[in-house]
């Protein structure tokens, strides 16, 4: 376990975290793709913290941080989802071709 | 040796057994609950055994064979019916006559099952898919991503919330005509939004339900208002007992199937139940729900017109009731709890006159009509089915609200015509 | 840790974990017989009558299960109980896993087995599992909050996230009389963790047993088993935060944590005998509207006892 | 190879495999919880690395945030088992070069790139330095964050309302074509059978 492995983890996690991301349709499992993007970049920051900063606690807070962005993406994500199907019944990128009704 | 001293040790418990009940099945059904051979179960995937009681109606002998395939192999077929046992089953089923002997049998019966020396039932219907699992394509059932008929199986399609708006996808499948949540032969089409009902279409009405043969006696003859007043009190428990198993409290339910049965005029209800558990039923799921309204609340008889404050009691027109000082109780609310609070009322009520009844040796006088505890008996009239209500009340509610409502009717006519000539007979 | 240490630990937590969901099974079937007046057999080997008949029961399959969600849910299910039960001081020195976030693991143990209750629907591929899961996690979500704020309240006196510390603060004063809100909080949570009694949505009667109704044999088996563990690590968590833990006079550490232990199960299963399940309507606004505020209000004053 | 080595090579393994079926598997209850399973063992390599707090929050914060994804793809999708193949892509050519490319360069990165060695002193407790870090010199970016997280309950409160502003939301809506300019999706012209999961389940 040490740092270019965990690198290369995350590494592959945001790889496949921003194929998801381009390439589906679906919003919900496009938050997916953005999840695993940031689950990928939390485990990048948790490495950098326990094997390059000697402990300092900023880089934990960057990874709570991190979090929080998710929980916020997670829920604005889906209250969209839930508006936008209601409005169009569109749960699909595709299905938006306008900013209107 | 280690496995046969597993097997002894789980030849002590109570075998699962699930009930197929049929017309005139209710009385073997309670003589099962009471079996400490048994215990009865509300989903066929978890018994051991079927135990199938009363006469099925033709219509609804294919569900009795899906029911038995439901049943997971080896297994055990009880049969204590009027009804010839099924060609298939002849070699394997078990015949049973006396009501109070059938847990005992079926546990024999599954013991000498597992001990090998007895084989199961054959399957009645053929152990396959509806639509085989064939794919198309990439190894799929259908194309595209929604809709169509994926593996011969139809996909929902969004419709109309209920509640918000949302489009979201139905739920629709069919229940009964065994169903422990409905009475025996009513099968209900249900279209489900999540857990709101937002379609009940009712398959097939509820068999006639046979009533203790006492409240049949005294339309014709004069028959002591204790008895009477007794029947009535244990029938209104046992369906409290439906309700408090329904509602989470199966042991309680036990309690009072127990009691049911050993009923003493003059007691008190209080000592058979603690009272703070049936009036936690106030607050269960769908207690204030299930109110008939308009021209529907002329067709509630009996308990569930009383619980909607109507005073309609056939009691009224007879003279040892009268000099009981008898005076029917009513609720004012016509809700599921007050249905409930009804029966309650009126089995405490019945055991208090089953009292005054006994030390004054009252005899009903036969005046054509009896007051039977689902409504008034008629040599005419009997009580009809209103099985036909339901969807109007239970589309709307959540299942468990909905369940509740169903617990709180009694929906099936009252069987009558061929009582008299066919004691406990079926077709 | 030597490994002697570890060996010990790890022996200790599964014959608890064994000996316990037999004992809550056993206090289960008293507490029935005493509530129906019947007195089937003996109570004590009324329990192992029924895993035994379990045991021997043929399994019921269903039509195209998720295969490796049946098997796998109950074996983590019971899993979980097993790393919650490992999370409990049995005295000052003996702790079989002392983790510095002993509060925290617990606090993601619940939504973990929430996950796998959902699972336990989910798999069989038949609608009234599928029924009783959905309602199950879309009331559950409601109550882990309650169960997070309340545990964060019993963290504050201690200072520390670790179950040992917070065993420790209680040595004079249990938590339980300085939050009196705590530990009926956390009981709701218990009963909504082990899907027990008035908040048992999943496995419910209005469902013909929700998605019990498709489980049979061995599988039943499991469930009822990781219930019955769940159940205990539940009330073990509930003791040691609420209860004071091993603290107790004359008595050795092990045996008071032992009778709390089981002091908290005979109240979970009173109280699932007693109360009727709660309409899920009802409950999603007294989860919302008077538990979660209840619990902060807990926690608020936890916060400024603390302080002061 | 210690165990610690063991337990982080199966657990990346799991994360990465499971991280790649979320986007392979035809069930969406399924694919969120295969996202599950990635977190939970990137949240175990986090515990290996000693940040104990970290791994046990990302532990339960899945859970739940899974829980919800999984209770949204019963509801919303057509298709929440996966009976029907559920490709649903656009662009994949050059998502898969995007993916790949993002992937090489951060390797490149880890491999080629100096880092300073140095690791968490002997005696150092990770939890009680994030807990003074997050309530001492980094509270206004703690507290930042709880005031973005309570303004986004009630804007989700708001979107997700039945009743908008001015009426209902969907007040004049209209769904979308199945293809570009089409019938609206959401009204199958047979009605007769195209709505029903009927399983045979009578008992």
């Amino acid at each position: 376990m040490t740092l270019p492995t965990l690198l290369i983890v995350s590494a592959a996690l945001i790889g496949i975290g921003i194929y998801g991301t381009l390439s589906q349709q679906s919003f919900v499992m496009l938050m997916m793709g953005l999840e695993l993007i940031l689950n990928g970049a939390m485990l990048a920051a948790v490495s950098f913290w326990a094997l390059t900063a000697a402990g300092a606690p900023e880089g934990q807070l960057l990874t709570i941080i991190a979090m929080a962005v998710m929980a916020i993406e997670m829920a604005m994500g889906f209250a969209l989802v839930v508006a936008v199907y209601r409005a169009k019944q569109a749960d699909t990128t595709e299905a938006l071709d306008g900013l209107k009704h | 040796m280690a496995v046969t001293w597993l097997r002894r040790l789980a030849n002590q418990a109570p075998v699962p057994v699930f009930p197929v009940v049929g017309i005139a099945g209710e009385a073997a059904l309670e003589a099962l609950y009471l079996s400490p051979a048994v215990t009865v179960v509300q989903s066929p995937k978890r018994a051991r055994a079927l135990a199938v009681m009363g006469s099925i109606d033709y219509r609804d002998q294919q569900a009795l064979r899906r029911v038995h395939g439901q049943v997971p192999a080896p297994r055990v077929t009880a049969w204590c019916s009027a009804m010839a046992v099924p060609q298939e089953l002849s070699g394997s089923a078990i015949v049973v006559d006396a009501t109070d002997q059938l847990g005992q049998q079926i546990q024999q019966a599954v013991h000498s099952l597992d001990a090998g020396q007895q084989s199961s039932d054959p399957n009645l219907c053929p152990d396959q898919p509806p639509a085989p699992w064939k794919g198309v394509g990439d190894g799929h059932g259908g194309e595209g991503m929604m809709g169509g008929k994926p593996y011969g199986r139809p996909m929902a399609m969004p419709e109309d919330d209920l509640r918000d708006g949302l489009q979201l996808d139905p739920l629709v499948f069919s229940i009964g005509p065994f169903s422990p949540l409905l009475p025996p032969g009513m099968a209900a089409k249900v279209t489900l939004h999540g857990d709101v009902i937002a379609g009940w279409e009712v398959l097939s009405r509820p068999y006639e339900l046979t009533l203790p043969a006492v409240f049949y006696q005294a339309l014709e003859q004069p028959v002591a208002v204790a008895d009477l007043e007794l029947a009535r009190a244990a029938f209104h428990i046992r369906r409290l007992a439906a309700a408090l198993q329904l509602n989470g409290l199966g042991a309680h339910a036990r309690r009072l199937r127990h009691h049911a049965v050993e009923l003493k005029p003059g007691q008190s209800i209080d000592d058979l139940v603690n009272a703070r558990v049936l009036q936690s039923l106030r607050w269960v799921a769908g207690a204030g729900k299930g109110i008939v309204h308009d021209e529907n609340w002329i067709r509630l008889r009996g308990p569930a017109a009383r619980a909607g404050g109507d005073a309609r009691d056939a009691r009224l027109n007879d003279p040892a009731y009268v000099a009981l000082g008898f005076e029917p109780v009513v609720q004012k609310q016509g809700s599921c709890a007050a249905r409930w609070k009804q029966w309650r009322d009126e089995a405490g009520q019945a055991l208090t006159l089953a009292a005054a009844a006994a030390k004054a040796r009252a005899m009903s006088s036969p005046s054509g009509a009896v007051e039977s505890p689902v409504g008034e008996l008629t040599k005419s009239t009997p009580p009809v089915d209103i099985s036909d209500l339901m969807p109007s009340l239970l589309v709307g509610l959540e299942w468990s609200e909905a369940m509740s409502v169903l617990a709180s009717f009694d929906m099936a006519a009252v069987r009558y015509t061929d009582v008299i000539q066919l004691q406990g007979g079926g077709e | 840790m030597t490994s002697t240490l570890l060996i010990a630990s790890a022996c200790t937590v599964l014959l608890a974990l064994l000996v316990g969901a037999y004992c809550v099974a056993a206090i289960d079937g008293a507490i029935t017989a005493r509530v129906t007046g019947q007195t089937p057999g003996n109570p004590l080997l009324i329990p192992l009558q029924n895993a035994a008949r379990l045991w021997h029961a043929p399994h019921n399959e269903t039509e195209t299960p998720d295969r490796p969600a049946l098997r796998l849910a109950p074996v983590l299910y019971l899993v979980l109980a097993a790393m919650g039960l490992a999370l409990v001081p049995w005295s000052r020195d003996f702790v079989p896993v002392d983790l510095t976030t002993g509060i925290v693991f617990w606090g993601a143990i619940e939504p973990l087995a929430t996950v796998l209750v959902f699972l336990k629907g989910w798999a069989p591929n038949a609608h009234f599992p599928l029924l009783g899961a959905y309602r199950y996690v879309s009331l559950g979500l409601s109550y882990i909050l309650v169960s997070m704020f309340v545990l964060i309240g019993v963290a504050l006196p201690a200072e520390s996230l670790q179950i040992s510390a917070v065993v420790d603060t209680q040595a004079e004063l249990w938590n339980v009389v300085r939050q009196p809100l705590g530990l009926p909080l956390f009981l709701v949570v218990g009963l909504g963790v082990s899907f027990w009694g008035p908040l048992n949505f999943i496995d419910a009667d209005d469902l013909h047993g929700g998605a019990a109704s498709e489980e049979a044999g061995r599988v039943q088996l499991l469930w009822s088993t990781g219930r019955a563990a769940m159940l205990l690590a539940f009330s073990a968590i509930a003791a040691s935060a609420f209860l004071g833990g091993w603290h107790g006079p004359w008595l050795p550490g092990p045996v008071w944590l032992i009778l709390k232990t089981l002091a908290v199960v005979v109240l979970l299963v009173i109280l699932g005998h007693t109360l009727p399940r709660v309409s899920p309507e009802r409950f999603l606004t007294i989860a919302w509207v008077i538990l979660l505020p209840l619990s902060f209000l807990s926690l608020a004053g936890a916060g400024v006892e603390a302080l002061l | 190879m210690s165990a610690v080595d063991i337990t982080f090579y199966i657990n990346a393994a799991i994360a990465i495999y499971a991280g790649w079926r979320v986007f392979v598997t035809d069930s969406m209850v399924r694919a969120s919880f295969f996202l599950l399973i990635s977190f939970l063992a990137v949240g175990v390599i986090m515990l290996l690395l000693a940040a104990v707090y970290l791994g046990v929050a990302l532990f339960f914060m899945m859970a739940v945030e899974m829980m919800v994804m999984a209770l949204f793809m019963v509801m919303f999708m057509m298709n929440p088992a996966g009976l029907n193949p559920m490709k649903m892509v656009h662009q994949e050519k050059v998502a898969i070069a995007a993916g790949v490319v993002a992937f090489a360069a951060l390797s490149a990165v880890a491999v080629f790139g100096e880092f300073p060695s140095r690791t968490i002193p002997e005696g150092w407790q990770p939890v009680v330095s994030l807990g003074h870090e997050l309530l001492g010199d980094s509270m206004l970016v703690f507290e930042s964050a709880g005031v973005t997280l309570l303004a986004t309950m009630i804007a989700v409160v708001m979107l997700t309302s039945h009743r908008g502003r001015y009426g209902d939301a969907n007040h004049g809506s209209r769904p979308p074509g199945l293809e570009p300019g089409g019938d609206p999706a959401d009204k199958p012209e047979e009605t007769e059978e195209g709505g029903h999961h009927h399983h045979h389940h009578h008992h």
